[in-house]
């Protein structure tokens, strides 16, 4: 076993079983937390997946950052405890303040899936420790609100820090500097737009997105879990 | 002079079937009650025109385990895996409002599916609209591609496949039919009010007048340019909604706490309520004041029969009653007791404590008119028998690239990857390839899914037109490895109060019938949509067909793009270069179709999913394509492209053309390594499959022997002429 | 002459806003009570040229019967500034 | 006392509108020119109960800073009706 992680479950989370299946695929435990808990289980990583928290209505995670769970996730981040969000995750992060800038809509105005080709940028984070620097990694993307944007000033300061781990070689969204994955600014919270989980079996074509997972589970410590 | 005299044609009711409302009721009928036959027994809801005929289908079979008549068709695809398959249209709906209609097209499939006790996990889409490039057509692609990707990806449930195919007799009258694949998680569920004493359950959004005769009057009658003016009907779809129904609805389904199931779609609470007591022989009284509105004053029949979306109706034991109303609440879903079931055989509909409906249940489904509508052939297919007259293209590379670039053919890129086609992270071969190839949550087993409608082949000869559909998606299925066992369908045609078009219709089942035995592969559900028309103008008579398949093991998988260089290219199946009538070739020219469509030989298309069964079963095969429109010119750079490589073949030696445009049916295009060459070929003339040598993979070119093209620049051609063809995009 | 429009757009009356509904429930989990009747639609800024006000009305109304607004759904409204 | 309140969220000026951008290069083709300046924006409308409008427009102002409109790329702007 390689870690426990709590994967958050909002209401219209919908990548929380594939996140379920890439992560005990590479040994680690998981357990699902519905929105409405106010405290985490006994966890080393928390991951909130891909989907549509609350229909995505008004803006991508504007809703669901006032979930009873994202006081819990706060605290646990602010601990230095390791938090992923993914695509969908990775919106309600940024609007809960954990994440730098927000995303908009695609440049090209439609939802893509797609298969891209990503950098990384940084092979000191937690998050991509697995990668030489500089590996180029294929992952698909999955959605309409993907186009990452902060303030000029921010950015400076978010290059000087580099917190950019994942960037696309070919921008299919117009995200500014072509950030595909950012960590905060202590390096323990990464959201990413590209679905790691999704490219972790041998028939999906890639898996480089055990590369992203795996390295995040490397963070956790080793332990014996209960079979719950 | 009774209220409902002048009513029930405003309802769209006829006399007839007003004095048999009468004759049932043994008096005159409440408005409440009217509005309750008028949609019960509409086209959409009581399958009135079409049911005599549908009753010709072969429903049975080995892995039958639900046939028509459900919510969906169960089948069992290994042993105590079970999977639910069912194809809808919201062909008018999605004319009036693109996104939202398709939308909620999406939803009603999805509904259907979860109604079974199975988890939605594919879905597809088979769409229909006039020639691209117009600002009308457009507004409705971009409209309805973009409701099945909003709703589709936010419930969570892939799109896989499907198909897009342009002609103008959609024009004014589109179609888009949407199939879903769903598998039984632990028990298949029933639409069956058991159990007098037992409570009804709404469960899911709240009930509005946004859908009065929203889909059952709309899919019942023709209508006008003006079709803007239906605007009450039109549904808004709330995907977060839905994805909470089937969540909170299959845990429902694990804990056992449900007596009975059903979707609300078509018909509203009406629909289930009368459907699932006249199948138990039970009734029910409903307090309409206790369903849960969203909008104030709302009359006792507009709640009845509403078509407010994201809903189901359970029956539950009231002992299980607080447990099925935790788990809803917990999914922070709306679930309300609006009645209960009785032992009376009568639907009882209450308000402010006053009877203002009692009708026996069975009166509202199984006594609904069956009707024999006249049927004519239309004298304007003779014209048809002669064949086609076409000249050799004059330069065929130069033809080769149009067709390529021709809607139809052209990639569907533009379309698909609007769609999450990977979540669930089942899809082995998704958009892009013959069919779906879907492995099953959690397990080893893996489906082979399509949709296909050769509609311009009906228009010519509805009865050959439906044989060499349903062939044509079970060769699908059968080019990815899979064996085809069962079918579902959704028939699109005009108006059944036309001669011309019962006869259409009636050809048609005969063919699906005809094809469906000769290949083994039995009907386990459809629908049927009449009256697509536009002005009196019907579509082309449309069945498409959805076509499941069983793949024995993963490994035997086989998809369409070349693999090797090196591999030897073979033809499987015998080509008549005369096949052209309907063809794509035909079809550029412009103007309506004519000739005759190719002949299907059933035993030969057999023969054909026989050998590639046997030879993917094997590992014979490297890749494997079927030929359908353009014929083997397509078909090969198809394979180019999914893989890639270039490759160089020679024709048989006359009119190659014929050869590569001809649409012979029961064919498909393989790749081989040249050291399996020999045993494929063996196994070829034992099955009685004519096998012919192509040519090999490889190089960077489509080398056709008497032309050629560069792979790189006919791949940009295929890939960018559909998204090119649309204009601008507005809001 | 240059003339600044707004437009607003809204679902007509009696279509479902599933958007406003959930922003609505959503509101007294983060503190809010008593807010009601929420919808949610679409506010489109543009400056025409045109020769005088009402002809930069009526060019933007036929904007919006044609392709702002969506007439079967929504219902519009035109503001000049 | 209830307050009809609407809340104007548009992209700060700067940041890109594509979908502005794309209404706007689409207008010449539908045959209107000298059409600039587009911009796409959310319109919210809502009821508030308060004590008098100054607290009606403080509540929804705040509503907007913390929910309605995410400051790093909207700006909003609140009418009482
Ligand atoms: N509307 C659509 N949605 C999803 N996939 C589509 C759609 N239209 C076409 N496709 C995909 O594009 C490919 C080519 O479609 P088509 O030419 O109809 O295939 P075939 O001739 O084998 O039936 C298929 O893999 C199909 O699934
Ligand atoms: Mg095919």
């Amino acid at each position: 076993m390689s870690g426990s992680v709590g994967i958050v479950v909002f209401p219209g989370s919908n990548c929380e079983r594939d996140c379920r299946r890439a992560l005990e695929s590479l040994g680690a435990h998981t357990t699902y937390v519905w929105h409405q808990e106010t405290s985490l289980p006994d966890v080393d990583i928390v991951v909130l997946p891909g989907g549509f928290a609350h229909g995505d209505y008004l803006r991508t995670g504007a809703i669901a950052r006032f979930s009873p769970v994202m006081g819990a996730v706060r605290d646990h981040a602010n601990a230095g405890g390791i938090v992923m969000g993914i695509c969908n995750g990775f919106q309600v992060l940024c609007e809960a303040g954990l994440l730098p800038g927000a995303l908009r809509k695609n440049s090209g105005l439609k939802f893509i899936c797609r298969w891209v080709d990503l950098r990384v940028d940084n092979n000191q984070s937690p998050f991509a420790a697995r990668a030489d620097a500089g590996q180029r990694l294929r992952i698909p993307i999955n959605h309409f609100e993907g186009s990452w944007y902060c303030d000029p000033g921010e950015l400076q300061r978010i290059r000087a820090n580099d917190q950019v781990v994942l960037r696309y070689t070919a921008n299919p969204n117009g995200a500014l500097d072509d950030v595909a994955g950012v960590t905060n600014e202590r390096g323990n919270v990464f959201g990413l737009m590209p679905h790691p989980e999704r490219a972790c079996e041998p028939s999906s074509g890639s898996q480089d997105g055990a590369v992203i997972l795996g390295s995040m589970l490397d963070t956790a410590p080793a332990r014996e879990h209960a079979h719950l | 002079m009774s209220l409902a005299s002048t009513l029930h044609r405003e309802l769209g009711l006829t006399d007839d079937e007003l004095a048999g409302i009468r004759a049932r009721l043994e008096r005159e009928p409440t408005f409440t009650e009217l509005a309750m036959f008028s949609v019960m027994w509409s086209e959409h809801c009581s399958y009135k025109s079409s049911r005599l005929h549908l009753a010709n289908l072969p429903t049975e079979g080995e892995h039958v385990v639900v046939g028509p008549g459900e919510g969906a068709g169960v089948v069992e695809v290994a042993p105590g895996v079970k999977v639910a398959w069912k194809i809808e249209s919201h062909n008018h709906p999605s004319f009036v409002e693109p996104g939202n209609g398709a939308a909620t097209g999406v939803g009603g499939i999805v509904r259907d599916i979860l109604s079974m006790g199975a988890r939605p996990i594919a879905l597809m889409d088979s769409l229909r609209f006039g020639r691209p490039g117009r600002e009308r057509t457009d507004y409705l692609v971009e409209g309805v591609v973009d409701g099945i990707s909003s709703y589709g990806n936010a419930i969570g449930v892939p799109t896989v496949g499907g198909e897009t195919i342009f002609d103008d007799c959609y024009a004014h009258n589109p179609l888009v039919n949407v199939a879903c694949l769903g598998v039984v998680e632990q028990a298949l569920q029933h639409g069956r009010a058991e159990g007098p004493g037992n409570v009804l359950v709404l469960i899911g959004s709240s009930t509005g007048r946004d859908g009065i005769g929203g889909a059952s009057v709309l899919a019942s009658a023709g209508f006008g340019v003006e079709a803007a003016d239906k605007r009450p009907s039109v549904q808004v779809g709330d995907p977060l909604t839905e994805k909470l129904v089937i969540e909170a609805c299959l845990e429902l389904v694990r804990a056992d706490l449900l007596a009975g199931f059903q979707d609300l779609g078509a018909g509203g609470i009406c629909c289930p309520a009368s459907e699932m007591t006249s199948k138990a022989g039970t009734g029910a009284v409903i307090d309409v004041d206790r369903v849960p509105r969203r909008e104030p004053g709302m009359a006792p029949f507009e709640v009845m029969i509403s078509e407010s979306q994201e809903r189901m109706l359970a029956v539950v034991e009231p002992s299980k009653l607080d447990p099925v109303l935790a788990v809803c609440h917990r999914w922070e879903l709306g679930a309300e007791v609006i009645g209960e079931v009785t032992a009376t055989g009568r639907l009882q509909v209450v308000s402010g404590g006053e009877v203002v409906a009692d009708i026996p249940s069975t009166s509202l489904t199984d006594d609904a008119p069956i009707l024999d509508r006249p049927q004519e052939r239309p004298q304007s297919l003779d014209g048809f028998e002669a064949g086609t007259a076409l000249d050799a293209p004059v330069d065929p590379a130069a033809t080769f690239l149009t067709l390529l670039s021709q809607p139809d053919i052209a990639s569907k890129r533009w379309v698909w990857e609007q769609y999450d086609y990977m979540i669930g992270l089942g899809t082995l071969q998704g958009p892009g390839a013959d069919a779906a190839v879907i492995r099953l949550p959690d397990s080893a087993v893996a489906v082979a899914i399509t949709v296909d409608g050769p509609g311009r082949f009906c228009r010519l000869d509805p009865y050959e037109g439906a044989r060499l559909a349903v062939a044509e998606a079970a060769r699908n299925v059968a080019c990815t490895g899979a064996r085809p066992v069962a079918v579902t369908n959704c028939l699109n045609f005009g108006s059944p109060e036309e001669s011309v078009v019962m006869w259409q219709f009636t050809e048609v089942v005969r063919g699906i019938a005809d094809a469906c035995r000769g290949l083994g592969a039995p009907v386990t559900g459809g629908n049927v949509s009449f009256y697509n028309e536009t002005e009196g103008r019907p579509i082309h008579p449309t069945p498409v067909i959805g076509m499941l398949g069983v793949l024995d093991s993963l490994q035997a998988q086989v998809g369409i793009g070349f693999r090797a260089e090196g591999d030897a290219i073979l033809l499987l199946g015998a080509t008549d270069g005369f096949d052209l009538g309907g063809s794509e070739l035909a079809a550029m020219g412009g103007g309506e179709p004519s000739g005759r469509p190719p002949r299907l030989d059933l035993a030969a298309e057999r023969s054909l999913h026989g050998l590639l069964g046997r030879a993917s079963t094997e590992h014979l095969l490297r890749s494997a394509h079927d030929l359908s429109s353009g014929g083997l010119a397509v078909a090969l750079a198809e394979a180019a492209f999914g893989g890639h490589l270039g490759f160089t073949v020679e024709l048989p030696p006359g009119e190659s053309w014929r050869t590569l445009f001809s649409e012979s049916p029961s064919r498909a295009v393989v790749s081989c390594a040249p050291g399996r060459v020999a045993r494929l070929a063996l196994a070829a003339r034992e099955l009685g499959v004519p096998l012919t040598m192509l040519g090999e993979v490889g190089g960077e070119d489509l080398d056709f022997g008497d032309f050629a093209v560069a792979l790189v620049a006919a791949r940009s051609r295929w890939d960018s002429a559909f998204a090119e063809s649309l204009s601008l995009k507005v809001v | 002459m240059n003339f600044g429009a707004v437009v607003d757009v809204m679902l007509k009356p009696g279509i479902a806003d599933p958007q406003g509904q959930t922003v609505e429930r959503a509101l007294p989990a983060l503190g809010y009570a008593g807010v009601e009747g929420v919808r949610v639609g679409k506010r489109i800024e543009l400056t025409v040229d045109a020769g005088t006000p009402e002809e930069a009305r009526e060019l933007v109304a036929e904007m919006c019967n044609r392709f702002l607004a969506n007439p079967v759904i929504e219902s519009y409204n035109v503001t000049l500034l």
